[in-house]
């Protein structure tokens, strides 16, 4: 339970760093740390995925904020970030850390599923699965969950997958 | 097994992901399709299976309006984007926005003017009002209290009215911009808000009565869907119904935005975790905001007016664009905002919205464009608690639960 | 149809001769149209955002059952559809059906700049417009627009159907002359099939 | 003042007689209103509402203040507003005509979200204060230049009163009317 007086979110967010990294090399596990805006993103080797998760989660963030998958076509990978909280842990609750891994870009690429260290993940897995044609092992329900299926095949969150917008001379009838 | 929690035919596991039945499920269960035709909110569908009256699976088929925005953020430009992705939740419009609105203030390292965070923080507690006022509205029609659907309805107008003395618009505000506001408050403003907020003080009394309190509703909403703290972690519920579940966490708290470190207001908590305290923290988060709004209203009115808009757009402004932002108290933006550019970085903005925490992941390149805009809403992790919470309940329980989450389709498909 | 030989005799034509009788007195023309115009039951099935300003139109704010309209839950008892924004791919053939379901005359009105030319979506891959679906009668401009303009849109389309005589030419000629009927060209349902 | 998170508990239902006092508070509300309503229905279209002046309705544009710079086009987020190129006079000698481009804007798409207004560097795009205007047919909400700078005709205002929603301590709303009667 969070108690008054509020708390500077850099020191909480510092030490919450601090936690993960614990969590992760005392488990043996090699990472990366990438600084945002407010965050942290953690990055680790497909192997590690599911050892470093089940780190965090001891570590105390109990639930994933966001599924965050970035395409990156040049670079010929997809970023994939579980970006993870904690509600019950009052120490770093509101604290923003992401455990993230590479996926190497192809036709059907896939990671192991971490639906079952974080339940709140099952869904948001599901919308990167229709969106981005990554799938999940493991997945216990891995069906689409927004787009109806002929849409989904078009793996609309993929940068190949343009959309046009319409510049400002086009489109006026020719009477106008 | 978890005490408290009413289930029907079985038992839950101890996190209640998983309902245990006490007899063997027949093998002839019944599919009901609820939606997306239906009397509650519509645009989605539950599939259930029942047994006789009791549900045993739950599977929420949403993406019925499912606008694709997190593709066409990434194609817009860096200010258009602000009027998409409101259509998310029209009715909780600034709040909405103003994730998306820091996330950029954060890549561009701008500051708005201290009398900006009041205004976007005013308007942020009026459309949470509101966004309440309308979950209370379509929960009676679920409930079949349609007093309370007239009633929420009619209070709901009296702060539209004065969103759109604000803004000049009723729902689709378009308010914050990165580094300000659009508009300053009318001469009038001030005296409108006091006389709104007194009286939904003395409405939210009646309220009470009427419906909070009324044996009936009592009855349908007392320990029904209940989501317990472990679950509620588990699931990754916010908002609203996660402090009904005994979880203090309030972005406004964790990490404070806009004017809200210099607001007095409390977070209501409440333990019990059922429909009654999902609806209850509601009706105290209105109280609060109630109290922001006064706050917000005095200091904007004992403060002298200044710019709107960041101190760096302000230096640019031709004469006439200073004029306007003194009489008329309306920003004018530049034409270079068509085209801005936006510094190369990651940023995560996040704000409480009406119905919990909403989160932006914004992704420059350096670009005209943002490069990835991810959004998670607060109705989008709300969503799995269907499947989970609704197993174990009899299939009349399923508006109670529906409406006390005060799920909204468009905000959760995006 | 063949001549049955029942003692009831056939009902169908029984049926018809009841109706040409009926509406071939003039007054009774008007009695329909006028009786239609004031029975408008928009059917509840929201499509997006727009329902906010729906129901605040059916609030005490301009209480819309003054018009004699009264949104409905079950598309057998209604006759007007009231498309609330943007209509997306999968919702398409939820609104297909329950046009299909409201009983003749049925009228239907486009509510929001989503629900005209896709609005702030006209580039999504995920929306269709229901003009493709359905055949429209009111536009309504607006994003979303405010319940005054969807009162003056019924108040409109009442006006219209008492004008244009469009629910008694319905009734008797077995479609109305005035617009042409839509049939949508792609199969709208077609990925329900897959997912089962 | 720092904000704090506080634990409230759950309304208490009154006594032993719970169902009985709980559920005459309600009726005695419902007697209350039904004594004394308090209602704004507006009836429309024998009266309208009368907005602010501030308020966000169709877009107008004056000729005359527009220097072609495009700014309003290029920022609409629906791309409902378009730029065409028409012939005008020369400034300098009448008898030759330039090509300038002007706005003109699809109501099938503008979302009245103001932005083309607030970034007119010359401030040649106005709203005007109404918004309930329906339209038949599509194409009539193309408007084209000539159109766009007329004020749409207002039906409403030929056929009702005006009158304004007033935000009042103890009706929540209050409807008066919005001009004092003429003579």
């Amino acid at each position: 339970m969070l108690q008054a007086p509020s708390r500077d979110y850099s020191s909480v967010l510092g030490l919450a760093l601090e936690k993960a990294k614990n969590a992760l090399s005392s488990k043996g596990i090699v990472f990366s740390v990438e600084e945002g805006k407010g965050f942290y993103d953690i990055i680790v080797e497909r192997e590690y995925l599911v050892a470093g998760a089940t780190a965090l989660k001891e570590a105390g963030f109990d639930h994933v904020v966001s599924l965050t998958v970035t395409d990156y076509p040049k670079e010929k990978k997809f970023r994939l970030v579980y970006h993870l909280t904690s509600y019950l842990d009052y120490e770093i609750a509101g604290a923003i850390i992401g455990l993230g891994v590479e996926v190497p870009r192809s036709d059907r690429p896939s990671v192991p599923s971490l639906t079952q260290v974080w339940r709140s993940a099952e869904f948001q897995e599901r919308e990167v699965y229709e969106f981005f044609g990554i799938e999940f092992e493991g997945h216990p329900d891995l069906r689409p969950l927004l787009l109806t299926p002929p849409v989904a095949e078009l793996r609309p969150l993929r940068k190949d997958f343009v959309v046009r917008e319409e510049n400002i001379y086009e489109g006026v009838p020719k009477s106008g | 097994m978890v005490e408290d929690v009413r289930i029907y035919g079985g038992w839950k596991d101890e996190l209640g992901l998983k309902v245990v039945p006490s007899k063997k499920i027949g093998k002839d269960l019944y599919e009901v399709f609820i939606g997306p035709q239906h009397p509650g909110s519509g645009h989605m569908r539950i599939t259930v299976r029942l047994d006789g009256d009791i549900i045993v699976e739950a599977d929420p088929d949403i993406g019925y309006v499912h606008r694709t925005m997190e593709k066409l953020g990434e194609i817009r430009g860096w200010i258009k984007p602000i009027p998409l992705f409101e259509r998310m939740a029209i009715h909780d419009a600034c709040n909405i926005t103003m994730p998306y609105v820091l996330a950029v203030e954060k890549l561009m390292g701008v500051e708005p003017p201290l009398r900006a965070k009041y205004l976007r923080s005013l308007l942020c507690e009026i459309n949470r009002i509101g966004a309440h006022l309308y979950g209370f509205a379509i929960f009676g029609v679920f409930l079949g209290h349609s007093t309370m659907y007239m009633w929420a309805m009619g209070d709901r107008e009296v702060f539209i009215e004065l969103a759109e003395a604000l803004t000049g618009a009723r729902l689709t505000h378009s308010y914050p911009l990165p580094g300000g506001a659009r508009r300053d408050i009318p001469a009038d403003f001030p005296d409108m808000a006091r006389r709104a907020v007194n009286y939904m003080r003395k409405r939210l009394k009646e309220y009470e009565k009427i419906f909070l309190n009324n044996p009936v509703i009592r009855s349908r909403l007392e320990g029904v869907g209940v989501i317990s703290k472990g679950l509620a972690a588990e699931l990754g519920i916010v908002g609203p119904n996660a402090r009904a579940s005994g979880i203090g966490y309030d972005v406004r708290i964790v990490e404070p935005y806009d004017a809200y470190p210099e607001l007095d207001f409390e977070v209501p908590v409440f333990r019990e975790g059922d429909a009654l305290a999902r609806t209850m923290v509601r009706v105290e988060e209105i109280k609060q905001s109630l109290r922001i709004i006064e706050q917000a209203v005095e200091w904007l009115e004992k403060n002298p007016r200044e710019p709107i808009v960041d101190k760096y757009l302000y230096g640019k402004y031709p004469p006439l664009h200073k004029k306007i932002m003194e009489s008329e108290g309306r920003a004018k933006l530049l034409p270079i905002s068509a085209a801005m550019k936006v510094p190369k970085g990651r940023a995560i903005g996040r704000a409480e919205t009406g119905r919990g925490e909403t989160i932006y992941y914004v992704e420059s390149d350096g670009g005209v464009n943002p490069y990835r805009v991810r959004i998670v809403t607060a109705s989008a992790r709300n969503a799995i608690a269907f499947k989970y919470v609704l197993p174990g309940h009899k299939i009349m329980d399923l508006p109670a639960i529906y409406g006390s989450l005060d799920y909204f389709p468009p905000e959760s498909d995006r | 149809m063949q001549e049955g030989k029942a003692y009831v005799g056939n009902l169908d034509v029984t049926a018809k001769r009841a109706r040409d009788i009926l509406l071939g007195k003039v007054p009774l023309d008007k009695v329909v149209d006028w009786a239609t115009s004031f029975s408008l039951w928009p059917v509840h099935l929201t499509t997006s955002c727009c329902s906010t300003e729906f129901a605040a139109t059916f609030s005490p704010r301009v209480d819309g059952e003054q018009f004699g309209a009264l949104p409905w839950v079950g598309p057998r008892q209604t006759n007007l559809i009231i498309i609330e924004g943007t209509v997306t791919k999968k919702m398409a053939c939820a609104v297909r059906l329950t046009w299909e379901q409201m009983p003749a005359p049925k009228f239907a009105i486009a509510m929001g700049a989503c629900a005209l030319d896709g609005g702030l979506f006209y580039n999504s891959y995920n929306i269709v417009k229901p003009w493709q679906v359905i055949p429209i009668d009111i536009y309504l401009p607006g994003c979303p627009p405010r319940p005054e303009t969807l009162a003056r849109a019924i108040v409109t389309l009442q006006r219209k159907i008492r004008s244009k005589k469009v629910a008694s030419t319905w009734v008797r000629e077995g479609w109305r002359g005035d617009i042409e009927p839509v049939i949508p060209k792609e199969d709208l349902c077609g990925w329900a099939a897959k997912s089962i | 003042m720092p904000p704090k998170v506080a634990v409230k508990p759950l309304p208490k239902r009154g006594g032993l007689l719970a169902g009985v006092s709980d559920n005459l508070a309600a009726l005695m509300i419902g007697i209350k209103y039904f004594l004394n309503p308090k209602r704004f229905s507006i009836y429309y279209p024998k009266e309208y509402p009368e907005l602010r002046k501030g308020y966000r309705g169709f877009i107008i544009l004056n000729k005359q203040k527009c220097i072609s710079c495009a700014a309003c086009a290029r920022i609409c987020p629906s791309a409902a507003m378009k730029m065409i190129r028409v012939p005008v006079p020369h400034p300098k000698e009448p008898e030759k005509t330039v090509m300038k481009q002007f706005p003109v804007i699809n109501y099938q798409r503008c979302i009245f979200c103001g932005y083309c207004v607030d970034i007119c560097p010359t401030e040649a795009l106005y709203h005007v204060n109404y918004h309930d205007i329906v339209y038949e047919n599509l194409a009539e909400m193309f408007w084209d230049l000539d159109t766009f700078q007329k004020e749409p005709e207002y039906p409403t205002a030929e056929e009702g009163i005006p009158v304004r929603l007033m935000i009042h301590e103890e009706y929540g709303l209050l409807k008066v009317p919005a001009r004092e009667k003429q003579g």
